[in-house]
């Protein structure tokens, strides 16, 4: 029996109203792309809008004032949510802009531990994706650093036999994934931390797919920066979070230049504001920070562990009943240990973008292709995988009519 | 069922039974190209002679799509001028942009025009479309080569 | 008489029904920081999430589909609104990040004429916003070339005086505004740029306060990069726009790196798409893009000439009212040749702050401070100015507000 | 008006008449504050004495909350110790964040209380801040020299 009230839940999401193809009903199983949205945020947007617009932090008027309060409440709400200080929270319009906000201040700061020499070593994994790979390969390239990388096992977990050659005192930067937004695969981000603090590195960590489905608390990571998106937490799109310890931020030269980031500006050069001001440049994402906000107090309300609780059950259920489909393979660990509901599978004799094209037709929204993920692919062998992604809006009957449509789409293909 | 006009027969036929699929070993012009969004990809050799394209062959992986399209465009412009290849190619990137409104001829298109379904998924039009720019990308370049 | 119908416009958007302090109506004179948004916008906004809502161009499905066509739908209305390819419309989250990317563009890219190498020139002017000043600083810093700009005269004017010192065959960059957010001065930027152009220079414009306003021809103007942000013209936050000539696009590298931008990826290194996706890392601010269109549609169905004409006709009016009183100066030019509805003035013996702060009490929101131009408010000596900002949903009985509320602000300070 | 209890009287006659404004010749220690958001800027000399505050002189440019609130700060502090004037700018720290649910002690603060209003404009409490905050650094400044 799942602890969450789904029925109710769903009714809080106008898309689900909406009739798909062939008058079915939508099955969004592709909540790792980006969430569908409760209208409490599209309410709460919409009345920063009517009632609050203005520049934050740049007038003594009404609505400017309520516009700094609504925006720096986010922030605070943002912080509470992960367990941070408010002053730790930077707003940027998505996730990948915050990896490459890290990526670019490294090129931009004088000072330890952000100088990156030759032979200096960044620590990433196979199963990264794009977002939390390829900046940190340009950095590398600007710096003159090497990649380095924890191989994926065949069941999907990260390789780590070799661990201890892969962090050695070169070491100056780990990012790693909370947990592959491919294979669901949650790595072991405490013995990686407290390695890579062991040797002085910095450890970034890509939340995008766990902050939106589990509890976190950044003390408790240890961690050094955090990165996910608003978008795929119920938020609206344009919306990112940073996090990053204060310490490091301090220290940590500007990434974006313009207006309310500066102390003093002359035609010459300007000095900083402090963080998290300084790495705010220019009018700010207000009203996609407030829906944020609004998303974090709808799961709250319902609260992160039993949507987490909720997740693991359908998450198994989705397992089980996956493997007993002819045909079917899936990709990644097939229990629910440190694995969330991300669920990737190849059906023999059906290309991945022909399986999610039929499942369209019966109102089952999956993604196909490399998910960005495109190096993993590479390791399995495939051009792509056919995913399902859950969230808190699915129950068991969306398990099943994916079920239904995957048998459907093996006859429609004469493969069964 | 809307997806039949999609997957049509001769499509999932082409898909199973592609022509001229194996790379050849001579070419004139060797190109490689992929779909970013998806991940397929296509390698497609060319051997030019005079003005006429005396033989396309390619590998690749992809949906039934992009293979049946690559199959059936390779055995069309085999044997064909580039200016008749050409013609083909554009009236075949009309096809694909026409969003289910033309149905195509079939006397320059011959098999081509049984993707005429595609152009009403939007998403799927690269697809069809893979093979056919790998072409002209390698004919481009073998006149090119041959200008030199 | 006012060609537009300010009374339908204004009734468009809901921000207007609020009461300000004391009840009074909302008199929003701060359009030049963030302009309104009509319910037309929001109800695109509303809409993209209820019925299309799903990752662009990363899935079969339908919803992807649609989101999809929603997006580059966007793309289109943008491209056409200033008369350019879709294809050189690259979506950003603000007119700040639009200008940051060409910049660290410059440092990424290794081809001419995007290499600037010890001693060329990047020329500005004294009156640009922080955002197209300090990132040219910092780009100046990174390689090595030095900071150049045209001086203002008194009268808030550009002085040209010495324009062919200041573009020679050193200058290899010139960023100007397209209409000064303080002063509302719009410099000549057809002789700038045929200038800048005689020595190979690229010309960007920051046509923030401009796009909003009159209306606008990337071609017509042949500048190479043009930059704006949505906020200002009626579009949600979280929007940009960066226009760039297709060649100079092709050529020029990635600023985000990430998804989406890719052509292929391995763990050592990646290559990128064509223009514009090379330059959208990430899953896009898609809602916000297409409430930028919404708005734009909403624009032209008005106009753009009647919109400037409406301004012009308003801004006269103001500039005549504000000069019967007594004590009040105004920064910048007098007549309306070559400038727009940015009105900035100092009141004698009244703080900027203080006196933005007794307007408020009669609900007219104007920006007091340095506007982000702090090089030009040291130029003409002051800590701060008052700025009203004019836009299509003013009208003269909002000019009468601010004449009476700043002559009561006088009397409250009893300097009348 | 809600406006008066921003602009009370002793506000404006310290904005008019400011105490210690105008730099001393010398100083144990000089700092300069800046407002980024408004441009208000604020020079500071402090002459430590021992653990007393000897003098505080300043200048700058600024609204009337902000050039009061100076005055006001520079003639509380003045031959206070530096525990003594710590208490009075956390007394004044406190309430300026308390959105108008306090009151103030005007035995720590004195004409400071007179400030109180501006906690209800959170824009504003920048302004008031500033020159206490300037004091602030340059005791913790002043402080880490003597210890050197
Ligand atoms: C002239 C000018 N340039 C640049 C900007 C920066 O725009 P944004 O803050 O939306 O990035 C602004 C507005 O703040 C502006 O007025
Ligand atoms: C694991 C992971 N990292 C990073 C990203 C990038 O997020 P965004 O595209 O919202 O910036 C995603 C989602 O696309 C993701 O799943």
């Amino acid at each position: 029996m799942s602890s969450l009230d789904v029925a109710a839940i769903k009714a809080d999401f106008p898309i689900f109203q909406k009739r798909m193809r062939n008058d079915a009903r939508l099955v969004y199983l592709d909540s790792g792309a980006t969430s569908q949205k409760p209208a409490q945020v599209l309410e709460a947007e919409r009345f920063f809008y009517t009632h609050h617009n203005a520049a934050a932090h740049r007038g003594s008027h009404l609505l400017a004032e309520e516009a700094s309060t609504a925006y720096e409440g986010a922030r605070a709400t943002i912080a509470a949510f992960i367990g941070a200080d408010s002053d730790e929270v930077i707003f940027t319009k998505s996730a990948t802009e915050s990896i490459n906000l890290i990526a670019y201040s490294f090129s931009n700061t004088q000072v330890a531990p952000f100088v990156l020499t030759a032979g200096d070593e960044i620590l990433v994994s196979e199963m990264e994706h794009h977002a939390n790979l390829i900046p940190w390969q340009q950095l590398a390239k600007r710096t003159g650093a090497v990649i380095r990388w924890f191989s994926v096992t065949a069941d999907g977990r990260l390789d780590l036999s070799n661990i201890d050659q892969l962090i050695n005192e070169r070491t100056k930067i780990v990012a790693i994934t909370h947990q592959s937004n491919v294979l669901g695969t949650i790595p072991p981000v405490a013995l990686i931390t407290s390695k890579a603090h062991a040797v002085g590195a910095i450890v970034v960590l890509d939340a995008c797919q766990s902050a939106p489905h589990f509890p976190m608390n950044v003390v408790e990571l240890d961690v050094d920066f955090v990165a996910f998106s608003g978008h795929k937490m119920l938020g609206p799109t344009g919306v990112g979070v940073l996090w990053g310890r204060a310490s490091l931020l301090a220290k940590m030269e500007p990434f974006l230049f313009g207006g309310s980031m500066i102390e003093t500006v002359t035609m010459e050069g300007a000095t900083w504001a402090s963080a998290p001001r300084k790495f705010e440049a220019g009018v700010p994402n207000m009203a996609q920070a407030v829906g944020l906000a609004a998303a974090i107090d709808y799961l709250t309300n319902i609260g992160m562990s039993k949507i987490h609780q909720h997740e693991t059950e359908l998450t198994q259920y989705a397992l089980d009943t996956l493997q007993t489909i002819k045909g079917l393979n899936i990709f990644g660990p097939l229990d629910t240990i440190d694995r969330g509901g991300v669920i990737s599978f190849a059906l023999e004799g059906i290309h991945p973008h022909d399986a999610g094209q039929v499942l369209d037709q019966y109102g089952v929204a999956v993604r196909t292709g490399h998910h960005c993920a495109w190096p993993l692919m590479r390791k399995y062998g495939v051009a792509g995988t056919t995913r399902a992604s859950l969230y808190l809006y699915n129950d068991r009957s969306d398990i099943d009519a994916l079920a239904e449509a995957i048998t459907a789409t093996q006859k429609y293909f004469k493969v069964s | 069922m809307e997806l039949d006009s999609l997957y049509q027969e001769v499509i999932l036929d082409h898909y199973k039974h592609p022509l001229h699929k194996g790379l050849s070993d001579e070419k004139s012009v060797q190109v490689h190209h992929v779909n970013p969004s998806c991940g397929d990809e296509i390698t497609l050799n060319l051997i030019f002679e005079g003005d006429v394209v005396q033989d396309v062959t390619w590998d690749g992986v992809g949906c039934s799509i992009s293979q049946a399209s690559a199959s059936i465009m390779s055995d069309l412009v085999h044997g064909k001028s580039v200016e008749q290849a050409f013609l083909a190619l554009d009236a075949f990137s009309e096809l694909m942009s026409s969003k289910g409104s033309i149905k195509g001829d079939d006397a320059i298109l011959e098999d081509g025009v049984a993707l005429a379904g595609v152009s009403k998924f939007p998403a799927r039009v690269k697809c069809a479309l893979l093979g056919w720019m790998a072409f002209k990308d390698a004919a481009l370049q073998a006149r090119e080569k041959e200008q030199k």
